[in-house]
């Protein structure tokens, strides 16, 4: 399957799906070690996205659109942290997708470009247990996959295969950006939940792709 | 829909009904907009003053909808339940609170809260609205440190929006309002011990795991754990290690003059509430600081959440007179 | 001796502590009086007024002794948490009210309350003080019948102290005094919900075994059983079955004008108070009722118990006048 | 052992004793069918009546000095419905034994004495779910008692186990006076905390004479 509009479209579809299958483990992992309302947030957010979604008259014409319709919609319903920086996320996604179709650099533009806007916005480094240390290695492989010669639906099974083993790497963090740093050594032991959304979300990135 | 014991019909609906309850029982006060959500005082923006906003998540009620009105806010931003509000709520009520002569954002130092208002105030900026932003940062249970996301704001914003309030009101500018405000920031601090967790409606159980001998101390207002756990004390004993590190890290010397705040989580009685003032006068005053001005009761809460905080702010001649200045609002009113 | 999970330190001395903490708080407005313990106007009697006294048990706070300032009552006095005072504290409390225009005390109709008033009142008298006693009994969810010691006194208490205040304060002599409380209580009704049970420090354990799923309605305030337990059900359910009875037993018609006021318990959000307020009143309306006058907030309360209790009393120019009219007290104020 | 100023100390100093021992039974009877503070209340208040007995100079010269000692104290550190209720009781009680001994009439006096207070200040009857329905069966016992030649200590020994049993009698009632009454039908089934209260006293007072 080609990385193209469907794809988006099927991607944010998948998105709001596994967010909704999801909701109450999100929840229950930020109200460890936050205040347990990520999972409802999201929820919320992308709920709104597939109304939008379901409300467009024509099919858009580039990739970018769609991730903008969906930028704009987390940003004005989701709120809290992971709200703008979702929103930024996409943002700046979108900026990198004015195509109808990606190859595989124009994935990994797509995913540099997402991991750029929440630094950008939250300004977090690896290692401080956010949602940076999925979208992190999520770019790293993808850049790997591409100069390997992976098409674009292999380029986005790595960086979700890599987002993943990044959320896992969360766990024994104690964390220094975000709510959960206010618990300094008691965040050891729990996954982030934020890091965990972005392996959910990547996941069905690459399943939307066929791979 | 209710399957968690509140009085509620639907925790998707709460805040929208309960903000209904609000404006029909203060109407002289406030005016509550809809979609976005929005709660301005009832006769707009006065013009030639500057405008002052604030906002975060709900569930602290009566922060910060219950402080809109004379001598306070201008407008407030109430989010979902413990979740800050969005940039299209938030950038609405700064052009609401214009009344021309600029408006100063009173943020809660949390990520969510920083990063939406910077966003808001952006979009404010483009339609004209000069924005200034100061964040509150009063919570001493949390280092500011390379290690955490710096400072939480809690209860001690209560006093930076009555003072800024009654700055801007007494027709300070805008440099001047902001001045006032970090000058309150800078002299205030926080702290707070939770008895019992409390149940945000959409998660539907306790926000963390407390067993009945033990409390948190270092809370915030989100229902988050706090810094520690530690075996269930005396009021007394708590009393004092909330009072301690905020007066020490206040430097409090002898013969100086503050302001005591012991403020309620939302479920702890009044009588409680004496008790732990009580003591942190006490305290205060056996370090030779003057208790000048008090305020106990149910401010900036957690839901339902049983617990307490202390905050104390250092006071000077201007900061009391500014402290005394009317204020008409539907939580504070002098 | 703390093995029960609040902020006291010992229950045997929570009352008295948490009256220190609250005479030094409010030093401007009261003066508290230890053993016997009551609370006074900081000023003392005012010369030439009719005084008010009202008291109960402690637990209901700020009821009464946030109540004592200028426009409401001149002394409170408070017995051990849910139990009526004795006649050796009412008594002195009597007398520092007097002004020489005789006392009003304020009842809640509760055996032990009158009981042990009706034994002050005499001691008092022969100390030469005139004592009238207006016992309020608002709580339609006890039938004034042969087969129950009469309606209860509960949340519609605070309009009878604030009006007959008002009374009191432009000058009104203590027929006329009692006169408007009789109105005021006869005009008045309420009815409660508990979601949960309290704790009174001494027993150490809830006053009631409440499941997760069940809700008691028409509650008192010491933390007894209600008339009946029934399944969790939505705030506006509730609301309505809480509204009815009052607004039926009030005989309210179209066209009437109302003070609606929905008290906390106590350990209730203020965010859900507002939920049944907006129900209360849409009921109201629906009615052909004008809600002209709104009081939410915990001023009643059983310590930390979950729940609340709509209170609605038939205003008229006078009543609604005597309202409005300025009030200065730890709990009450405009 | 003769019923007698040495009597009625002992009396005092038993019934301290027995209702700190069944106060958490009395505080659970109350919380029941009431607000849960009858066994706190009467232990504040017979504590405080040790304390005054322990602090007299000499002994009191008659009955009625002990009885209105109690009367005076409880009055004023017990509070609730019980305060006044016992108050009176032993007000009563104190003034119709202005003797330095009682005979059997003189128990029967004390006892009538204390039920008339009761029912002057609480206008209930029995039947009502109070503690005269513990009181009234005492005092009809301890006529009978005493028209039957019984002893001093015969007649207190009527009355406590008729106490007892008035006790007991209150289990199946709905109460109509007092707090219970509002809890109407959902009294039915417990014991009244105030009869359960008279019962230990009236106990006390056979054991203080030895019966
Ligand atoms: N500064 C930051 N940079 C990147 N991600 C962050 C930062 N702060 C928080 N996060 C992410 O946001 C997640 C929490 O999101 P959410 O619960 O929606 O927001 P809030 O903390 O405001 O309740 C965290 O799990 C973390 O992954
Ligand atoms: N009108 C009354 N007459 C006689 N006894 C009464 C009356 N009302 C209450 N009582 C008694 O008082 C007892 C309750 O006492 P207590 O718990 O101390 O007072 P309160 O009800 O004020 O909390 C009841 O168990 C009952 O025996
Ligand atoms: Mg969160
Ligand atoms: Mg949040
Ligand atoms: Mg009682
Ligand atoms: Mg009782």
């Amino acid at each position: 399957m080609s990385v193209d509009v469907a794809w988006a479209i099927e991607w944010v579809r998948r998105s709001a799906q596994t967010v909704a299958e999801h909701r109450d483990e999100l929840v229950e992992l930020d109200r460890q070690i936050g205040d347990g309302d990520h999972g409802e947030n999201l929820d919320r957010g992308f709920r709104a996205v597939v109304t939008k979604l379901d409300a467009l008259e024509e099919q858009p014409a580039q990739i970018g659109d769609v991730l903008k319709l969906v930028a704009t919609t987390l940003m004005s319903t989701v709120g809290g942290a992971a709200g703008p920086l979702y929103g930024t996320a996409y943002l700046r996604a979108a900026k990198a997708t004015a195509a109808a179709e990606l190859d595989s650099a124009g994935v990994v533009a797509l995913i540099e470009a997402a991991l750029d806007g929440i630094v950008a916005r939250g300004k977090a480094t690896t290692g401080e247990k956010t949602m940076v240390d999925a979208w992190s290695p999520a770019a790293e492989a993808a850049v790997a996959a591409a100069d390997g010669g992976g098409s674009p639906a292999d380029v986005l099974a790595a960086a979700a295969q890599a987002a993943a083993r990044g959320a896992e790497s969360t766990i024994p963090i104690a964390a220094t950006k975000g709510r959960a740093s206010y618990l300094g050594e008691r965040s050891v032991g729990h996954l982030d939940p934020g890091a965990r959304s972005t392996q959910l979300l990547l996941a069905e990135a690459a399943a939307a792709a066929g791979a | 829909m209710v399957d968690v014991k509140k009085l509620i019909n639907d925790p998707r609906t709460v805040v929208a009904e309960s903000l209904e309850g609000f404006a029909a029982a203060h109407a002289d006060l406030v005016e509550v907009h809809a979609d976005p959500a929005y709660v301005t005082r009832a006769g707009g923006a006065v013009n030639g003053k500057v405008g002052l906003v604030s906002g975060g998540g709900s569930g602290h009620e009566p922060l910060h909808g219950g402080f809109v009105g004379v001598g306070m806010l201008d407008a407030a931003v109430p989010g979902a339940v413990f979740t800050s509000p969005t940039p299209d709520q938030i950038a609405p009520a700064l052009q609401a609170a214009d009344g021309g002569k600029g408006v100063l954002a009173i943020v809660k130092n949390y990520t969510g809260d920083v990063l939406n208002f910077e966003t808001a105030a952006e979009l404010a900026d483009a339609e004209g609205v000069t924005v200034r932003t100061v964040v509150t940062n009063d919570d001493v249970a949390v280092e500011d440190s390379l290690y955490t996301a710096g400072r939480r704001g809690v209860a001690g914003t209560v006093c930076v929006e009555k003072i800024a309030g009654a700055a801007a009101e007494r027709g300070d500018d805008l440099d001047a309002v902001v001045a006032i405000a970090e000058r309150v920031n800078a002299s205030v601090r926080s702290m707070g011990v939770a008895l019992t967790a409390c149940t945000v409606p959409h998660a539907g159980k306790p926000s963390f795991d407390l067993p009945e001998d033990e409390i948190e101390i270092g809370i915030g207002i989100h229902g988050e754990p706090g810094r520690r756990r530690i075996p269930l004390a005396s009021a007394d004993e708590i009393t004092e290690m909330l009072l301690t590190p905020v007066a020490d890290d206040l430097g409090l010397a002898g013969g100086e003059q503050v302001l005591l705040f012991v403020n309620g989580m939302g479920g702890t009685p009044a009588s409680e509430l004496y008790v732990v003032y009580r003591r942190a006068r006490a305290l205060l005053e056996a370090r030779g600081v003057q208790v000048t001005r008090s305020l106990v009761g149910n401010y900036v809460t957690s839901l339902e959440m049983q617990g307490a905080s202390v905050t104390v702010l250092r006071l000077d001649d201007e900061l009391t007179q500014l402290w005394d200045a009317p204020v008409h609002t539907a939580a504070l009113r002098w």
